[in-house]
């Protein structure tokens, strides 16, 4: 978990200085600071299980294995990206890892995972769902219908969010009548825990909880992780909403050099190899840029491919006397 | 053939197709012991059971996003919003999720559900009495099917329920008693094709272009015109909105050089409108007239009768804008 | 309100009948059986407190002190009826008597209610907003954005479930993953109460209460009337899916016979002035019908009045080279 | 006058009107502490304070009910929802709620309100880079606006925010940091009336329409098909798509003969193809081509810079639009 999490925040400072080139454009959103979320939850769970979160989702695609080249090639819009450059940083996806990818209209994949569950439900599958997404979506409608649907039918996702007191500039007061939104989970008699979103360890076990809750059948479990983005909403936000001192002391609870500290108390590994660790996760994220950076961009005469699954060509279709038919009715 | 009601062939390609696919369900509001509010679900529960057939809370947007994401989880989920006007509530979704997700994943996965739905009127008032189509026709990502007939609601579903792009299927409340032949198993299982429209009557003065209820209006307006008028309409179906027939329709007004669209959508910005860009761009030259629409005039349809009656564009209508063109 | 109950009742007995005799089209949805929630809540607040229901909306006309005759115009489809016949029998309503309308769009006069509410709270009128809809609703995300905002904003407005087991032909099970609709005012932290929708009293006591508290400045209240409606959903409602027995259980409950028990045993009326109400009901009913029947239809030449509160007709613009300029940018 | 910026002008508007009718508030997403996603409302809350500059939850259907219900009970809500895409989450509530009040109860009450939101583009994947204008201007009781200048920008606000009806205003985001002159206090306030296009060029060979970002397209293409094929185009400034200023595109099309209308909306559906089936109707003898459309092409943006810069229309699709009808 220590180098997963020390995956994302080098990825994503690689992202930042790319964005600043200006060879990544659009929206980015960084998820440094919040690394043991995506992955003390991810790392609960089995391989199997499928994964959704929201645009902020360069840390669920890490943390699920997906290639940081192929990560990086589709912020730099290319055709090696993991969507061929289609669908650009909001929107990594590799289903073949049962990653469902980043979803940037708020809230809208709540309701998908609900249905995904379903279709395991349905199949009599043993994976579960996790579904990732902010504070700030659960003011929307669509949180709702879909945490009712899950709840209603007992199906086996884990709702995660993730509380990091903010909706883009919005702060938690000013969007939600309640500051835990564990308290959301009631409405629907929906189990929850909250845990500690600076610590990968709390989240590992309050989503390894979850997920057995899930997985023997007992229905969707809510959890609540707190936790904190260090830096803006995207890169575009000039972050005039939140003062230096709040940021500074949420930057002191930086869940990498805790989680380090920890392994290094518990003899998981030595300090050296920590710093072993971050050099070569440099070297991998410097060979990321430099593979996007080469990498080609998309066939021109592809733009419109992948529009359908099954394209019809109206101007081929042969139509002639023979379709003449009557009518009834 | 069997002559069957457009709501029994609805239901029976639903049927037919559970029966021949396990991955496929159903799921919407008062589908199950309420039959659906225009009853076209009715028994299936009975046969299916609610794991099938799922009674869903009054939640468009979710519903359309569970089904999304059960297509994604490997079923065949085919929703049926209650009428067009809620789904605006779903729209979303549809256009967000369902539409694109095969595009902006780069290809990794199709959505193949079907989302099933009602346009009509019958003073059901201003918020319920809406056609959409036009809508949902212009997203790319989307194919949308409008059957006129029995045998095209059969072959159409499921033809839509067996693709692997979403289809929104737009039945029509007003159509749901009419009869007409249905292949029966004997001749296949009655499939029609995703995107072809049909030449269902043939003539040589105006063509005469509907879907849904409006196919079976310019028919009438057609035997009108032939009878009080000489006048030769050739009448073509276009059963499905997007991806749209256009050499059917360019065919034919080759031939006829005048051109008459048929909707009950709103006027401005319809689906007439969009059809009639395309057209004016293939055929203009072909053209001896402008091209006309009948249609919806902008007005929210009111509930009272009698306002109602004046706005519902009907066969006469049809007939007066073929003689306008004469 | 003995009497208001019974012109509701009588109200829709005729409205029925003139259905069935093809006198009033579309939806028609009868409140018969659900007579004592509107109103026992409309007469536990003032008469400028605002209203808005749901398309089940006869009963909250009536209980408004609306004009039976102008509603049942209105449902004849009518020049006279209160909102001219453009809106029918889902879109009674009467702004003059701060009855805002039916909303037929299931949930949607949620968040519109909040809206009426701030405006209250931002003008400094006294009002309250009574917002009436059903538990169906409350599976929508609508029904969740609108609950969140006036938590949020603690905004005078009494949310008001008629909870009658059913929407549309889902029952509760089928519909909602909690039995007691209060549970849902949890995730707002929302106060609460439930009543007992059959008894007009209840409903009063319970909505007095919630309107004080909104009025106090202390913000939204939950109350949930536990009741049944006696006919179908609407007329065209075949009825399948609920059982005979239960029917016959509510009905034993109506609310009517035991307001009437109640005020005898009390000598509030006697059982001749009950008589008495009856009898004068029934006759402004028929009285109302006959109008109806009687009234003019719409004349054909406004159909298209009212699309706008200020029509402009571009046709009629003048344009000419005066308005030739340049543009910068 | 003042060279103000286009974002500039429309924060002027909401702050002069906020200024002189205490009964207008601003509510959105991240308007307060953030300014507002394009910074056009920075600054106001510290002058109006929370309860006229309201933060809401991301809730955009609750937002337009919400704002609907507050029109009704006296105030003049202006609504931002942060990107057209986001407005299919309320659209449910502009078009059942806020265009049909007035009408639907018989002319009780209006709904004084407007939605200001924003198109645009600029790798920002296939859900952000959409632009609905065509949808909203179908809707009968929406009056739809789409300013290309800073003076139309604050101009049109003005009239929006002081409409009786719901007024659905599209600012794009590539156009917030261009500038231009915006009369000040001395020259009156500056509204412009909803409903009025504008003749912004004067030419005789063909006439551009567009609004909004394609307007400034549109007038760049003029210039270079005048230098490089001394083609005189006339460009038209639609400003308001509805109620549409109909008469000023007639005229213009009776001197020139040749009309191209310039949209960033896709082709099919979109708003061109409306205006496109009006203008063919009033103006089928008057023509001597086919109406030419600049639109998106019907693909889902894509987000990568070398996909995207392939569909953006641009002033060389309209060049070569232009060229064609020679
Ligand atoms: C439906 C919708 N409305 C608005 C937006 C714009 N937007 C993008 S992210 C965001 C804030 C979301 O906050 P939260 O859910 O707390 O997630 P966080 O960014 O804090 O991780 C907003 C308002 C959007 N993408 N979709
Ligand atoms: C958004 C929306 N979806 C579906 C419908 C169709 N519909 C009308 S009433 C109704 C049931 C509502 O049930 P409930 O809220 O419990 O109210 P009740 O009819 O029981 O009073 C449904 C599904 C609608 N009008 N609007
Ligand atoms: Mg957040
Ligand atoms: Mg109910």
């Amino acid at each position: 978990m220590y180098r997963r999490m020390v995956q994302i925040r080098h990825f994503e400072e690689h992202a930042a200085e790319a964005y600043a080139q200006a060879k990544v454009g659009g929206f980015l959103h960084l998820y440094i600071g919040e690394e043991a979320v995506a992955v003390g939850a991810i790392a609960a769970v089995r391989e199997e299980d499928h994964v959704l979160g929201h645009y902020r989702d360069h840390g669920y695609a890490l943390a699920k294995g997906c290639d940081p080249k192929a990560c990086m090639a589709e912020l730099f819009g290319r055709e090696t990206g993991l969507c061929h450059g289609r669908g650009g940083s909001m929107h990594l996806a590799e289903a073949a890892r049962h990653y469902w990818g980043g979803y940037a209209i708020v809230g809208s994949h709540i309701p998908i995972g609900a249905g995904m569950a379903y279709a395991m439900q349905y199949l009599e599958q043993p994976e579960v769902v996790l579904d990732f997404f902010g504070d700030g979506a659960t003011g929307n409608g669509i949180f709702h219908e879909g945490l009712n649907m899950a709840a209603l039918w007992n199906l086996p996702v884990v709702f995660i969010c993730e509380n990091n007191l903010y909706g883009m500039g919005a702060t938690l007061a000013e969007e939600s009548p309640v500051r835990d939104m564990i308290i959301k989970a009631e409405g629907y008699t929906m189990p929850s825990v909250q845990c500690d979103g600076m610590d990968v360890l709390s989240v590992y076990e309050a989503v390894q909880k979850a997920a057995a809750h899930c997985r023997s059948g007992q229905g969707p479990y809510f959890v609540e992780a707190l936790t904190y983005r260090f830096r803006g909403h995207s890169m575009a936000d000039p972050e005039l909403y939140r003062d230096k001192d709040e940021v500074t002391r949420w930057k002191a609870l930086d869940p990498i050099p805790k989680f380090g500290e920890f392994c290094v108390e518990h003899r998981i590994s030595s300090e050296q190899e920590l710093a072993q660790v971050k050099e070569e996760v440099e070297a991998e994220m410097l060979e990321a840029v430099r593979f996007a950076d080469q990498s080609p961009w998309p066939d021109p005469a592809t733009v419109d491919q992948w529009i359908y699954a099954k394209p019809i060509d109206p101007e081929a279709i042969a139509t002639g006397p023979d379709q003449l038919s009557s009518v009834e009715g | 053939m069997a002559e069957i009601s457009y709501r029994q062939a609805v239901r029976d390609a639903m049927r037919e197709e559970m029966m021949r696919d396990p991955r496929v369900i159903l799921m919407g509001e008062s589908i199950t012991g309420y039959g659906g509010s225009y009853a076209v679900t009715k028994g299936l529960i009975d046969e299916f059971g609610p794991k099938r057939v799922m009674e869903t809370p009054i939640a468009e947007a979710g519903i359309v996003g569970f089904a999304v994401g059960a297509a994604m989880g490997g079923l065949i989920p085919v929703a049926e919003l209650m009428t067009v006007n809620f789904a605006l509530l779903a729209l979303d979704q549809v256009v967000n999720s369902a539409a694109k997700f095969h595009y902006m994943f780069g290809g990794q996965w199709s959505v193949p559900m079907v989302v099933r739905t009602v346009s009509g009127f019958g003073q059901l008032g201003p918020t319920h009495s809406q056609s959409f189509e036009g809508w949902f026709a212009s997203v790319p990502g989307l194919k949308v099917v409008m059957p006129a007939t029995p045998a095209d609601a059969k072959g159409l579903l499921l033809a839509a329920i067996r693709d692997p792009d979403p289809v929104i299927f737009i039945e029509h409340s007003l159509l749901y008693s009419t009869r007409g032949e249905v292949p029966g198993p004997a001749l296949g299982d009655g499939e029609v094709p995703i995107g072809q429209a049909k030449v269902v009557r043939e003539g040589s003065d105006v063509t005469l272009v509907g879907y849904s209820r409006m196919l079976l209006q310019a028919l009438h307006a057609a035997e009108v015109l032939e009878r009080e008028d000489g006048i030769s309409c050739e009448v073509v179906d276009l059963r499905t909105l997007r991806p749209l027939d256009y050499p059917t329709v360019v065919n034919s007004v080759r031939r006829t050089h005048r051109l008459v669209l048929c909707g009950e959508d709103w006027r401005t910005g319809g689906f007439g409108a969009s059809l009639l860009s395309e057209m004016q761009d293939r055929c203009f030259d072909d053209l001896d007239a402008p091209i006309q629409r009948v249609a919806m005039r902008d007005i929210p349809l009111p509930y009272s009768r009698e306002l109602e009656r004046l706005l519902i564009p009907s066969s006469e209508d049809i007939v007066t804008a073929v003689r306008r063109l004469s």
